[in-house]
Parts: C-alpha cells; structure tokens; sequence
C-alpha cells in the first residue's frame, strides 16, 4: 500500500477499514478528515430510481493520484486515498470516500475539501441519473472557475 | 494512427465509443473534431460542437490548438459530474 | 434516535455504524463529512504509553448538544452525531467522531470544522498523557479567542 | 447548599472531585473561591488562582461576578484539551 491511494470500483467500501488503511500508511496521524458522498433521493424535484456512474479508465485514476500529490505538496499530510465507485448506485448508496490523514485537524480539513473540489469539478465521470421520467445525463452545476478560485495561491 | 475516445452523452449520441483514424488527417485537436464531422456526416457536428465539450491528449486536458502526433490517444467528452 | 445526538462513550466507535445512523435520520443526504481524532504517538518528541481523558459528566453532553444545535441554524443541515472517548486511551485508537449530512458538501465541511473546533477548544474534557517520563496533564495550545474569531458572524 | 465540583489538574491538586458548602459563604463565584481557600488553607490558592482557571456554574461558563444562589452546581477547572 501507498501512502497517496486512489481506487475506482463497482463495489462498495467501508470508512473504517479505508481510515484503517490511512493509519497503516502514516506515523503519528492526530486527524483523519472523511467526506462520503452519497446518491441522493431527490433531484431537481424527480425521485432518481437508479444512477449510472461512468469514467476514463486510467485518466481518472491518474488525474486524481495528482491532486493528492498536489495536495501533500500544499499541506502537512501523512497519508490520503479516494475510493470513487462506477456502474449502478441506488438512492441512499455510498459513491465516493475522500480521507486524509494529518498531524493536525486543519491540514485534513483543508486538503479533504480540495480534493472533492477536484473530483467533482474536474475529474473524468459522468452521472446519469435514471427517474421514473427516463433517464438523463446529469447537468454539471459548477464551474472550473469557482474551484480554481476557491484554490488559487495567495 | 490516431486512437479516439467518446464518453458519456457524446459516446452515446454518436453510437460508438472508440475509433481510430489516420494521424495525418489532423496536425491539432480543433482539426481533429472537424475531420470527424467530415468524416462521419453533420450530425456528429451537433454533439462534438456543443458547448463545453472538452477534449484531452493523453490523458490531460488541452486546448484545441494541441497539436497531435501518430500515438496519441485523444478522448472528447462532456463536462464531469462526479463526486 | 434524533437527527442531532452526542454519546461520551469508553467504548471504541465504527464510522461506518455511526454515519448509517446519520442516514436513518435524515432525507436526501448527498455529502458526510466526518473528522476522526486518533491518539498521536508522540507528543513533544515524548513517545505516549497511553492517555486518560475525563470529561464534566453533563455538561459535556449539554454543551455539545447546543453546538449541533448552532451549527444547524448556521447551516442546512439533515442530521449531526458526535462520539467522544474517555477514559483509558493509546496511540493509534479513535478518541473522537464527529459526522454531519448534508444535502450539499460545503455546508457538511464547515459544520464539521465548527463543531471540531469547539470540541477541541471549548467543551469540557481534559486529557493525561502517561509516557515513559511520567504522566502529565496535557496543556491547552490554542486559545478560544482563536476559535471566536474564525466562526464570527460578518 | 452549594455543590462544588473539581476537574481534572484541579481534581487531583486538590485531592477532592465534590464537596458541598453553605450558600450564605459566597454570593458571587469570586467569593466562593476565595471563601474555599479560606477554608481549605493556603495551598488551595495554588491551584484555585492559577491562570485561566474556568468557572461553571449550573453547567455552563460564567463570569467570575456570577451571581450564585443555593442549590447551584459550580465547577472548577483547567483549560480544556479535548478532541
């Protein structure tokens, strides 16, 4: 195991054995910083039956395993891994696990809600939702410009 | 050759996810798009000429002024939704 | 259970447990964010044994009960949990839990980090360090001042 | 009667976590600091006066002028280093 980790994966994980691994990976680690994204019931007033979630098979990985090494560049971390699923997710299902490892909260704060920026704004998926209506790709909402603002180096 | 990647709504729309075509059809990535409306009628002008399209070369994303070379793997797609 | 809880446990906590109680409690939760705390090995270059924490039964549970309540008029929130440890303690185990749901990610960051913050700066535990030197009560780094201001109101 | 609770530091410097006293001895939490350490010896004032000791009273932080009545609960403590 490394301590930068990214996988993509049908299957579901678990926090605890994911932060295990984060713990593995790092000495003297003080803080772990989660975030779990998870399919959402209701969108833009449709009930979602069903959600599709697609990827570039080697650019996402790559692209995201990048972002971590920016972000241990940028903050004092021990260790972080993303855990992001493919395929068919229902409501209420766990997509996405950012965690990060640090000495200190605030680093593991920080660099967990730069990674999310990242991987919602810029990282190579697609979602299409599947409602009692049909099914449809899913609008992007934000622009690379709010991230990379959020971001941009004093 | 040039090996060319569709995903999402663009994969879906143009029926097909990969192809490959001729290097010396296009120097860039602006000249790749146009040849593959030429190539494959106007109804792909529709979907690669809608807004926001991005395209990557080799896995990064560019500009369309990339130039390409024999090798490349170009992917054009959708903005991103995941998370 | 209630969409906003707190639990001052000796037993150890499983995030995964914890954030499907987060979900029971709530509808159309799209992010988690969550913050682990974990015993430090070392601490000014001393390498720790173990650690005792003791907490003001009552208050500890009151106060940080009002702090969820805070951050729930503060932001839109579906459901907050905190899990905080006492007693007997050694480096590499969770000390403390903090989840929030939210529809959106940045609402659950920042509830997160707010309630971190009070966790760490405010609400009444104390922490002994025993290492190989003896044990001694660990002192207080950072002053509330600091926490005030990060979190006041424009 | 007052209940008067001791934390942590304060707890074993002292070598007591409870103890009760007569409301009439202090009307305010300044008074019953100073009213304990009266009654306890000059060691108290060590640890009762060190810097940035926290008083509650009834579970929650108050000023040193607080008001106290009987039946009130008032801890003392350290600064606090949880999380």
């Amino acid at each position: 195991m490394q301590a930068l980790a990214v996988a993509i994966q049908s299957e579901d994980f678990s926090v605890d054995a994911e932060n295990a691994d984060l713990l593995r990976q790092s000495n003297n680690t003080g803080a772990i910083a989660n975030f779990v994204g998870i399919v959402r019931v209701n969108n833009d007033r449709l009930t979602v039956v069903s959600m599709q979630l697609e990827h570039y098979p080697g650019m996402t990985e790559k692209s995201i395993l990048r972002v971590l090494q920016e972000a241990r560049q940028r903050w004092q971390l021990n260790a972080a891994r993303v855990v992001h699923r493919i395929g068919e997710l229902h409501p209420g299902e766990q997509i996405v696990y950012v965690g990060v490892a640090s000495e200190h909260r605030h680093a593991a704060f920080d660099a967990c809600a730069y990674i999310m920026d990242y991987l919602k704004l810029q990282a190579p998926f697609w979602k299409k939702e599947i409602t009692a209506n049909g099914a449809h790709w899913v609008d992007a909402r934000e622009s690379d410009s709010i991230a990379a603002q959020r971001w941009s180096k004093p | 050759m040039l090996k060319v990647l569709f995903f999402a709504r663009l994969r879906e729309e143009l029926g097909i996810g990969e192809l490959n075509c001729a290097a010396e059809q296009a120097a860039t990535a602006a000249q790749l798009r146009e040849s593959l409306v030429a190539a494959n009628g106007e109804h792909w002008r529709a979907s690669l000429f809608a807004d926001n399209i991005i395209v990557a070369v080799n896995q990064e994303v560019v500009d369309w002024s990339q130039p390409l070379q024999a090798g490349d793997e170009i992917a054009f797609f959708p903005p991103v939704t995941g998370g």
